[in-house]
């Protein structure tokens, strides 16, 4: 017995000995990103709810099984997120107190270096007056090429602040009264929507001043069946979803926005189940002619934010709902990630990032953090 | 090797202990190998009226009943945030050094006493950092943002000398007349 | 069967009928606290790992089934607290950044009003060198009559600000190389914990000024068993624990450190299966002659910060243990709280606070927060 | 009533189907009636190597067994903090954005690959807010705060530009002699 433990324990002495020591590492060791992001990188705005001022932009890579978190940048109190698709740079719309919850404001884009994530600018907005909601990506937009970054303030008086974001120089703020959030429209502009069911559509030039104001008969019912006021755009067609599952699609090509014939993603049966989207972000589309929507049945008045055990995929030719399927875990906020492959990422009820196939399979499921709050997906622009 | 043997040992009998004791694998779970914050809810307690380590109250008004540390307390049923009766408020006062909004949203909520509609303001009080207990999100009559005196999604610290988000409140304003 | 309904229907109608109006609110309505708190209220420091900017400090009533939460004021960045017992105030040590997690620092020690909660002051510490730790009581403390507020400062060259905090005065800074901590000594000074196993000793004038410094002999040895860094204070006489379960009291009531004799916790038996202290804030006291220590058997190098399922009880004079029992669930962290009914509040390992009666019964168990992390346990003093 | 009455229904539909759903159900707890915010960790999965919802890793040298994005690693002996490989970095480098710490403790780790002691740097990476993934606190070798080179509790985010800690690092930098 003894013999035998003496041969063992000499087997792994040999075997030891022939492994080289590890090496000494290098320190300082910081890692470093691509200057292009591939296009299944998602960025997931954490928006922190147990601590508003350390929110977080989450960088995932959604095909990835290993080393599938990147990185992340500071988010603070409600802040927005965009990406440039034109320049290796991603913007944050944040607000800081000198004394953390208390003290001066400040309001401010931070400009952060995409292979780097290091702070390479920021543009203050000195009104003290950027509008604070849960996650919302309509707040904070890029136009023209993104060369213009639009910031939407709400104090509650409503404005847009338009950036040169190239030149990182504020140069105008817009009055909107009564009318919310900011749609990308036409060639250098954006479209809000108002309290009566109408939208308000400025251009403006590139030294920021407003060229034309357009508006809409109201088109839908704010009253009677709101539409959600985060759309999905295809092309430069935003599509609108409303409580009682009805698609308004409004061309947003030209200066004049132009609501298109509505449809029904419930036939008759379905409506008096009451089925209707419940969520946060609850549509996305694969940039041709396909709506994902979260849904849920037997809805009920305040049950449009709860989540939804259900996806519905709608063709916006066929103006028709040509699948369902239920995610493993009820489906809270969703985004379309284009690829060779797509794919679907998915916020749960319980904030764990899903990706799906195409075809509704679970891929793989990730946590973003323990107290994370993925309320916003972006995909790459 | 004597001393590395010894090491493994009493390593092996750590990762023994830890799959064997109870109560020091939560503090594992949570410190040692940092699991999740807290344990679950029971979602029937919460639906069933209140949060596990929250002491249930009552307004001690007449005719308000139910539980206002309780996501299901009447008055919340537009409420979107951590519930001030659970963070040193009560249902319609701010807790100690933060300060009310004068600017807010409206909900209109049935209180099952009178069977009256009450028209409820939900003013959020600000200046400290997020309160993290009873965190409730109610949307009865919600409309989305470009109908803000409707909407639970904006940070309604407005008007207030900081708008950090600490808890929401829910003041009773007047009855519903229609 | 119709009629019936009717009659309930009714009855139900006659029933609200009787029922007043609620009466319309007062806005803006914002609670107070009375400006002396009564004894079984407790100061939780929340360390908030998952976004240490955003820490806080709760205060509860251990006592209370109801209304048991009072409030919370904020605690950024590895922040430090104290109570004053002379003033209604409460200090918190804490730093900043201009733009969050980046930007100018700002360390600082805010002053609020218990009563309101409200901040009344602060003082700046300009060289921006407090020392961040995971929380620890004893890197501020309060000395004389608590008119002067002390703050370690690592850098990691230490030393101590001296606050004389009734005037709201940053005083002087005492370099201390080598040494770690404040453990309040003498009339007006402190004394610190060196890495060679001795203490040293510092007393001041009014003004801040050093008036003497003494040291002591190595007095254990932090090789082989070291002594934790939180002890708890009767009287005058520190009571430190060590790694195996040895107590070092030191009587700190003079300006000379007297290490007074060693005495152990456990048996041979007992050492022999490994009982040690475990956790965060290990050791607490009534005040009088007894000690309550957080113990788990089994240790091993590396387990003395898990935690433990056991609470051991011991005299000071009989030096002895005279009970032990198990709290429900694991202690992390301990405080007693003096009373008519005196009471032990235990942050278990899932960062829940546990109140048990001296007797160990558990009393009531509360939430402070779905991330909170109450390491530190601050009574009244 | 016949408003109330059918609000009434339309309630006490929605608790049926609360109570009745699992997935709504979780959406329910967490947002709803605000639940903790993950569900609790399988301590076992922990223990065994590594966090659910975390992809695993290895250091890819010659000799050195283990998944850095688990707290078992062997290289985290005496680690406290959130895992910088499953922030964005990996064992040994800081995530993108942040800055390597450049003064720190350090422990001795035993390699069960060849049986040696290393001397580990545990750097911290400093200037982003907490990771918040793969919390570890393991603490072999761990010394109070009077013994700072071997000491956890300390933010050794100094020297740094921001001492906001972000994540912590293990780097091999030498093989205990003893």
């Amino acid at each position: 017995m003894i013999n035998k433990l003496a041969i063992v324990v000499a087997g792994l002495v040999l075997a030891q000995a022939a492994l080289p020591e590890i090496p000494i590492e290098r320190i300082p060791n910081v890692a470093k990103l691509p200057a292009e992001y591939p296009e299944t990188w998602l960025f997931a705005a954490d928006a922190n709810f147990h601590a508003l001022i350390a929110g977080k932009i989450i960088i995932v890579d959604i095909a990835a099984d290993i080393h599938e978190y990147k990185g992340a940048i500071g988010a603070a109190q409600f802040a927005t997120f965009m990406e440039s698709s034109t320049r290796n740079e991603l913007y944050v719309g944040e607000t800081f107190y000198s004394r953390g919850t208390v003290g001066e404001r400040t309001d401010v884009v931070t400009i952060y270096d995409k292979a780097t994530l290091e702070k390479t600018g920021e543009v203050v907005l000195p009104k003290k007056n950027r509008g604070l909601f849960v996650t919302n990506k309509y707040a904070m937009q890029l136009v023209d090429k993104d060369r213009f970054l639009l910031v939407y303030n709400f104090t509650p008086a409503s404005s847009v602040s338009i950036i040169d974001i190239a030149a990182k120089q504020l140069l105008n703020e817009i009055a909107l009264p009564g009318c919310s959030m900011i749609y990308p429209t036409g060639e250098r502009g954006f479209s809000s929507l108002c309290g009566d069911g109408s939208m308000v559509s400025i251009q403006f030039d590139k030294q920021g001043r407003q060229t034309s104001k357009n508006l809409t008969e109201p088109f839908f019912s704010v009253d009677d069946d709101p539409i959600f006021d985060k759309p999905t755009y295809i092309g430069k067609t935003a599509y609108f979803v409303s409580y009682k599952a009805r698609i308004y699609p409004v061309d947003l090509s030209t200066a004049q926005p132009k609501p298109l014939p509505m449809w029904s993603l419930v036939s008759a049966a379905e409506e008096a189940q009451n089925w209707r989207p419940s969520g946060w972000q609850i549509i996305t589309d694969d940039n041709k002619d396909t709506l994902y929507v979260i849904m849920h049945p037997d809805a009920f008045d305040g049950s449009h934010k709860s989540g939804g055990e259900h996806i519905w995929v709608a063709n916006t030719d066929s103006r028709k709902v040509v699948r369902r399927f239920q995610p493993e875990d009820a489906a809270f906020s969703l985004e379309f990630v284009s690829g060779k492959s797509p794919m679907l990422a998915v916020t749960n009820v319980n904030m764990w990032l899903d990706v799906y196939a195409e075809d509704g399979a679970l891929l793989r499921t990730m946590s973003l953090g323990d107290s994370a709050m993925p309320l916003a997906l972006h995909s790459k622009r | 090797m004597s001393k590395f043997d010894g090491l493994m040992e009493r390593s092996a009998r750590a990762v023994a202990q830890r799959t064997s004791r109870r109560s020091v694998l939560a503090g594992i779970s949570r410190l040692l190998f940092g699991a999740a914050l807290l344990p679950v809810l029971p979602v029937a307690r919460a639906a069933e009226g209140g949060y596990p380590g929250v002491g249930k109250q009552e307004s001690g008004i007449d005719g308000d009943p139910g539980d206002p540390t309780s996501c299901d307390y009447w008055r919340y049923c537009a409420i979107d945030g951590f519930l001030c009766s659970c963070c040193g408020g009560t249902a319609n006062a701010c807790p100690p050094g933060t300060e009310m909004s004068p600017i807010t949203w409206i909900g209109s909520c049935l209180n099952p006493a009178d069977q009256k509609h009450y028209i409820v303001s939900y003013n959020d009080c600000c200046g400290k950092t997020s309160c993290g207990r009873c965190l409730c999100n109610r949307n009865e009559g919600d409309k989305p943002v470009y109908r803000p005196q409707s909407n639970n999604d904006i940070n309604w610290c407005l008007g207030t000398e900081s708008t950090i988000y600490t808890c929401s409140t829910a003041s009773i304003i007047g009855v519903a007349t229609d």
